[in-house]
């Protein structure tokens, strides 16, 4: 049913997308989907999932920490700053930290503010990772800030965050 | 004319599902001094529809005065002034079928559906606007003095 | 499952041969110059490359028996022996007299020497066999056949690429050739040269085929996309790969 | 059919720092996308990525659907002796990858 065409631009559903849908659509996360019959619109298919808000990303950042202070500080996130595509947005995070047995980076949680879930990833360091820095790629379906928090061995967190600009993609492909 | 706003304001009854037997307008010089449709042409209808990037389509080649929409085109003229560079009937011609004053235009024929190759299925017969829809777009650009 | 390929960071860095390779007065640009920064980089480092697990994956077909014939590619050919061939498909086989793309000649050898069914369109082992082969070529400039009889395909591909269609009412030319460089929303619109086919985009989220790529612009402006077996699509190819004449193969290309 | 790429050193010095990189070939599907028929297709993700040098994990990280397809991870490790990093995947509808390397420290 969804072989019906849409036009030279971003949204690959085609009904009116407020801007944060934009790019979920973009990124095939549309949480409302308007099929288009010629250009009747039609069908709305609602998902339950409650989006990611700057809220729920307090909220599950205060899972994370117990609701210790969060300090900004050591943590840096290198991520272009406009992006084509939110589909894989590398991303670096490093944490100045020794390292040590007595002083490291335990824990770095990656957060964001409007994907349907807060959640990026969660992962584990030890001393013996020497450094703490670690990449990976992940999805942006709009605009939006990262959070990373780091948890420090003397119990400690401290955060870090970037703003990236998702453009909106042109041409995108039949869903057929 | 009363027969062009009959059939116009049938067509916009159907919604865009326009089998355009006749045309429901008459261009005079370069534009269409009537309305296409039956009711008046809305300008925050209008600007919803140039806003909206799966409707009007507008804002991927123009750029305009809509701030919140952050990423715009530029293969075509800001429609920032279109209402004192043009009259509202020259406004009405270029959204219904622009190629009527330049051949070669890039400009998507809004309100025609004859001439056409290779329409996708769902499409065929079909006007990328309906006549409501042009009106309500003539009527925001009106009001886009310099 | 895969022998730990530790392929060794190979960067190809296209940016500099693109600054290097090129003379002022040549106006084309690979769509790798139109990207960001981010996307070049994820692009020319192997051990980052997404498209690098599918050039892995055809590596492991190129060596598998298949068919009823039971024979691997590798039985025919070295895998040597391909590098350039990229750069010079579309072509006529032997014994046609139409044109065939890479997919085509990959899909002949399935059925004609593997004696096997043929891939169906964008089928992940065909595009991995595909992107491997291709990957022979990477660097080599585009060097399309002197064959005669391509003349009349590549005139109806040309036909093709100015054609306006759909209710858009827009053709492949008016974006790529009248206006590539400006921006079409957000995005840069490329000169869209086919230099980097099977591509890995991330609006697809895996690698993808040219045809596939120009099915996307066919749906945009919403016009009718030819059967995938139609002759449309390697006509367009011969075209878009004439036009390119010259630019490097840079399998397994990243497009946003 | 899994296919992973590594991309480690084969030789370190003891105590060097290395970098280790991997990319997966998994679609990430994040469970929130309709398909063609407009349903939602299933979420089908790596949950979880650990790596292990000569037994002891030396890292790991738990993956939401907003990881992209075909996830790559990068990390340090200091090198302290000889032996085999292993790699592994696990995820939603049974997904079970491992992969090794082996790195000789000198």
């Amino acid at each position: 049913m969804s072989g019906n065409g849409t036009s030279c631009h971003p949204e690959r559903s085609e009904g009116p997308l407020k801007p944060q849908e934009r790019s979920l659509a973009a990124l095939g996360m549309t949480r409302r989907r308007t099929v288009l019959s010629g250009a009747l619109a039609i069908t709305v298919v609602p998902l339950s999932t409650a989006s990611a808000t700057p809220d729920a990303m307090a909220a599950v950042v205060k899972e994370v920490t117990g609701g210790a202070a969060v300090r900004e500080a050591r943590v840096k996130l290198d991520i272009p700053p406009l992006v084509e595509n939110g589909n894989a947005v590398p991303l670096t995070v490093s944490v100045e930290s020794p390292m040590t047995e007595a002083d490291h980076v335990k824990a770095i949680h990656v957060f964001n503010e409007k994907n349907p879930q807060p959640h990026v990833f969660d992962a584990r360091l030890r001393p013996l990772n020497g450094k703490a820095e670690i990449a990976t790629r992940i999805k942006l379906n709009d605009s939006q800030r990262v959070l990373a928090i780091a948890e420090l061995s003397t119990g400690e967190f401290v955060s870090g965050s970037a703003d990236v600009i998702v453009t909106l993609a042109a041409c995108v492909e039949d869903p057929s | 004319m009363r027969g062009a706003r009959f059939l116009a304001v049938l067509l916009g009854a159907l919604g865009a599902a326009t089998t355009a037997h006749a045309e429901p307008y008459v261009v005079v010089q370069d534009g269409i001094p009537k309305p296409i449709a039956a009711e008046r042409g809305d300008p925050g209808r209008g600007r919803a529809i140039v806003a909206n990037r799966s409707v009007g389509l507008c804002l991927l080649c123009h750029s305009g005065p809509i701030p919140e929409e952050r990423f715009q085109g530029n293969l075509a003229p800001s429609l920032a002034g279109a209402g004192s560079r043009s009259s509202e009937s020259q406004l009405r011609l270029r959204i219904v079928d622009a190629a009527r004053i330049n051949p070669d235009t890039i400009m998507p024929p809004y309100f025609r559906t004859d001439g056409l190759r290779n329409v996708a299925q769902p499409f065929v017969g079909k006007t990328i606007l309906t006549a409501q829809q042009v009106e309500d777009v003539v009527a925001y650009l009106v009001t886009l003095k310099d | 499952m895969t022998s730990r390929a530790a392929i060794a960071l190979l960067i190809a860095a296209f940016a500099a041969s693109y600054a290097l390779a090129q003379g002022s007065d040549d106006k084309r640009r690979s769509g790798y110059q139109d990207m960001g920064e981010a996307l070049q980089k994820m692009q020319d480092d192997d051990s980052a490359n997404p498209g690098m697990l599918f050039v892995q994956l055809g590596r492991q077909l190129w060596d598998k028996k298949a068919g009823s014939a039971d024979k691997a590619c590798a039985d025919c050919h070295a895998i040597a022996v391909m590098k350039g061939v990229a750069a010079r498909y579309p072509a006529i086989p032997q014994g046609a007299d139409t044109p065939i793309d890479l997919e085509g000649r990959i899909n002949l050898c399935r059925t004609e020497q593997q004696r096997g069914a043929p891939f169906p369109p964008e089928d992940q082992e065909l595009l991995a066999l595909e992107a491997w082969v291709a990957y022979q070529s990477r660097g080599e400039p585009i060097a399309p056949p002197d064959d005669p009889r391509l003349a009349p395909f590549r005139a109806q591909g040309e036909a093709l690429f100015r054609l306006r269609r759909g209710q858009l009412d827009l053709s492949c030319a008016i974006c790529h050739d009248d206006n590539a460089g400006k921006k079409l929303a957000g995005a840069t619109i490329p000169q869209g040269h086919p230099n980097g086919y099977p591509v890995y985009r991330l609006e697809w989220q895996t690698l993808g085929s040219l045809k596939r790529r120009l099915r996307n612009c066919l749906f945009g402006i919403r016009a009718e996309t030819p059967a995938w077996s139609a002759p449309d699509y390697v006509a367009l190819e011969l075209y878009l790969m004439q036009r390119a004449r010259g630019l490097p193969i840079e399998v397994p290309a990243v497009r946003p | 059919m899994s296919n992973v790429l590594i991309n480690a050193p084969k030789t370190a010095k003891s105590g060097e720092l290395i970098e280790l990189k991997a990319l997966i070939m998994h679609p990430m599907e994040t469970g929130f996308r309709p398909g063609t028929n407009g349903r939602i297709i299933p979420r089908n993700i790596i949950q979880r990525f650990v790596a292990t040098w000569n037994g002891e994990e030396i890292f790991s990280m738990a993956f939401s659907p907003a990881i992209a397809a075909n996830p790559f991870v990068s990390f340090f490790v200091v090198a302290r002796q000889s032996g085999t990093v292993e790699l592994h995947w696990t995820g939603d509808e049974g997904f079970d990858v491992k992969e090794q390397v082996a790195i000789a420290v000198g």
